[in-house]
């Protein structure tokens, strides 16, 4: 089996997760959503990329609102959320944790309900990030039904493992362990309660032709927007390297 | 007569100029790293040392903020978020949010350019879907929630009109008529209609009027809403301007690194900001404008 | 998946394809004589005896409501006014209107902008000032007076969102990607971002892509609205396109006088929409685009 | 004293009726008070004037909702309004009369409202036209208090007098009347009731230097936008022409 990247492995689980998809939207600094979306598009062409990171050539014509209008409109089927904290509800807090400030909430508590589904993806998976209950919640998991909401949280994408969000039970299910860490050290540095079948799945590991395409055209795409990343995932002009 | 004083654009002699117009206490629109900044008159406003700004993000801050932060400014901030994108975390924000020395409004970007739009329309406020479950809308001291007025039980949250003293920014052109070029980066449109007055900075003069030019005027705001222009070339540097230069990525890193202390902050203003004759470096507009 | 089918461009091969994707029975969102007008589509619109169709004026419409009023294709009109401007009254919408054979909802045009910038924002109306008094408001079936929830005894009117089926237009370009550029005629921005599906014609067709060009991106609707588009070179005659050609005012005049009496307009019809070989005069661009 | 056009008698009055406006907007088909603004501009260079009838240099960049947001704004100081029908409470008809249509109330019933005020101007000068009270309201002259309201009437301009607004009496004061016409003959005309003093001034007609620059730079720059009617008022090539 050929080696690969971590990132590589999550670029292809976020490939996966975009699915059927018609428009992905990505933020600034998600250099892992934009190459699991471009990798997605060489089996999907008319996938829609809108990166909203584009210091050139930006796809917007309307300025930042734009893409909130789009969403308003129904026209981003995909987003992607973070948090410095992520809780077992799917909230998610971009504010402050721990006495702690970060960034701010940016769009995510208007995203987080008008994209048609959410990814919420933050590399690091300890009981830190990953907490019971998040100390101040930026855009809410869950709303009431009389709230009009056209999307929510789909799935959580970790550096160890991928949760589904369960839509009825309000729950993440853990899907699957990525290789190199195990159902047990998931269940300890995850700060919320989840389900999780008896035998927990593997994360696939990327095919050839997936690694092909990632070290070939897709980071050709990625390093003229996310340059530092490209350089560090796959080297000195984007040329791969394993690991 | 109209209140808004913007009937006739003033050319004023520099970015020093420019800053003198914004009174101390003043809120000011101001954009995010990638639209056009006046960083040049950020600078000029630590200089004169301006003071109780209310700083707010159209729909996000980054260095500008953190500066004006850090020279102890700013008395207020509304806004999204605060970040130096690639560079991290901004320090100064960090750092004064941390220590309670500074009040800040959370937001969420579509409630701040709803807020904007509101005023550009002479209307009291704008209706907006989601958000409503987040811990921003109980904090925030000017959103409300109604029921839609036009459905049974379909709560809404209001965006009250927001009305910036001041609205600043950076342009690629301005022509001798007052209008200005700012290509895509149309939120300084929605600033520029809705603030009392508006400042901006501009890369190099345009002969003639580009209203007349169909090419050019989509991406005009007229200078019916521009107070006055004062020419700064380079005077986004560190940030950019399409087409003429780039983000200097190494100098935002710089900042990020020197700004983590104050004593480091301290060094950086007296290198970049009191001694304005420092030579702006800045990256090749061909690399990543 | 979106429910809006605008993700990819399809490039059909003339007016008349377009047409065919127009259905019996939609509402289209049409701009005003002064702004870019699909005549060539309007046009095949009449030819192949499009039924039912519901008009909406953003804000206003001229030549191609008359049109397709005459031709019997309209069955609703909702506009702030009818006019063929110089050319004084539109004589088919004025017939119609006068022997009560049009339903006909009298809007004014901040109301229709607010409508159609509701469905942009994806919210359910819009707050206006003003109107209040008017006759307007009683006779409109969408719009409602609320108090303002910011302010004591302060009556507001809510223009509700508009949904167009279809915004129908022409540009000066449209590019290989799909994106099309329509310059400072920005209402066209705000009927396809509204409509459910969005029908453009264009002068010539740009290599490339105009959203890479930091110029011309200001002036560009993206793809994304863009459901398809064909080709239609002096498609707007005998209305204009800046620097392109202008409005056609004797063939204007000659229109208003036929259009008259039901025999001068079919009469017309006969000779310039039927008979579609009948070459397009035009004055040159350079007097008045 | 020099002979003058009609239009210019107006077109000096309209100057006057701008007053120390600084931001005046003209909406199509109003060639005479874009010849008053103009020659206005020629005493107060700083008046700007937003032609909306331009077809090449447009002064918006917004499309065409940027003329009611600028209102919206408190931006525009001086608006020009006609109607089918007005009445002696400043209404407006721009919809239908005695069964007739006619093309309806455009930005009228806003306008009216958000510009700082509203001169109303009518060329014809009948029964028909000034009635008692018109049959379908556009744009009403008067609003109760709570109605937030920035302007409103201020003048009504015929071809045979002036009339001035009284915001508190809610009625018109004949100002003047104009060479040719005369106070019975506005009575005799007109179809509201009105205030009027007992001896009526007559308007001041076209003074030399008015008339110097009516036919020489304001013909030139409305021949431009308004051709068909600067071809009328002062001949081919807009050369003056007495009447």
């Amino acid at each position: 089996m050929e080696r690969y990247h971590p990132e590589e492995l999550l670029a292809c689980v976020i490939a996966r997760l975009i699915g059927d998809a018609r428009h992905v939207a990505i933020g600034a600094a998600s250099p892992i959503p934009a190459t699991g979306a471009f990798l997605l598009k060489h089996k999907v062409p008319a996938l829609r990329i809108s990166l909203l990171a584009r210091r050139v050539g930006n796809p917007f014509t309307e300025g930042s609102r734009e893409l909130f209008d789009l969403a308003g409109q129904g026209r981003i089927d995909v987003f992607f959320l973070g948090g410095a904290q992520i809780d077992g509800a799917a909230n998610i807090n971009l504010v402050e944790a721990e006495g702690r400030r970060f960034p701010g909430s940016f769009g995510s508590a208007y995203m987080y309900f008008s994209a048609g589904k959410t990814i919420l993806f933050r590399e690091e998976h300890s009981p830190r990030v990953l907490v019971k209950k998040v100390e101040f919640v930026s855009a809410p998991g869950w709303s009431p039904p009389e709230v009009q909401r056209r999307g929510g949280p789909a799935a959580l994408l970790t550096s160890k493992a991928l949760f589904r969000w369960q839509k009825e039970e309000r729950r993440f299910l853990l899907e699957s362990v990525h290789p190199g860490s195990s159902a047990a050290d998931v269940r300890a540095n995850t700060g919320f309660a989840y389900d999780a079948p008896a035998q927990v799945p593997a994360t696939p590991v990327p095919s050839a032709a997936e690694i092909g395409l990632l070290r070939g055209p897709v980071a050709q795409v990625i390093a003229e927007n996310y340059p530092a990343f490209a350089r560090k995932v796959w080297g000195a002009a984007s040329s791969p390297q394993a690991t | 007569m109209s209140a808004l004083a913007s009937n006739t654009t003033r050319f004023l002699a520099d970015a020093d100029a420019l800053a003198r117009e914004i009174a101390d206490g003043a809120s000011i629109g101001l954009p995010p790293d990638y639209s056009l900044v006046a960083m040049d008159v950020v600078r000029a406003l630590v200089r004169r040392k301006a003071k109780d700004l209310k700083l707010i993000g159209v729909p996000q801050l980054g260095l500008c903020a953190d500066l004006l932060i850090g020279a102890g400014c700013v008395r207020e901030i509304e806004t999204s978020a605060v970040t130096l994108g690639e560079a991290g975390l901004a320090p100064r924000f960090t750092a004064a949010a941390e220590t309670k020395s500074l009040r800040i409004i959370d937001a969420t970007c579509p409630m701040v350019h709803s807020g904007l739009q509101a005023t550009e329309k002479g209307v009291p406020f704008m209706p907006m879907r989601g958000v409503l479950g987040s811990d921003l809308v109980g904090r925030h001291p000017d959103w409300k929630t109604i029921d839609n007025p036009f459905a049974e039980g379909d709560p809404l949250l209001l965006a009250k009109a927001i009305v910036p003293d001041v609205a600043l920014f950076h342009a690629r052109w301005a022509d001798e008529a007052g209008n200005v070029w700012v290509g895509r980066r149309k939120e300084l449109a929605t600033i520029a209609h809705a603030s009392k007055a508006c400042y901006v900075t501009y890369e190099e003069l345009y002969k003639g009027d580009m209203l007349e030019d169909e090419l050019l005027a989509p991406g005009c705001i007229s200078s019916v809403y521009v107070s006055a222009v004062a020419p700064a070339p380079r005077g986004a540097w560190p940030l950019g301007v399409p087409l003429v230069y780039g983000i200097d990525d190494a100098h935002l890193l710089r900042y990020a690194q020197m700004a983590k202390s104050d004593a480091g902050f301290r060094q950086y203003l007296q290198e970049f900001v009191w001694n304005a004759t420092t030579p702006k470096s800045s990256s090749p507009a061909s690399s990543r404008a």
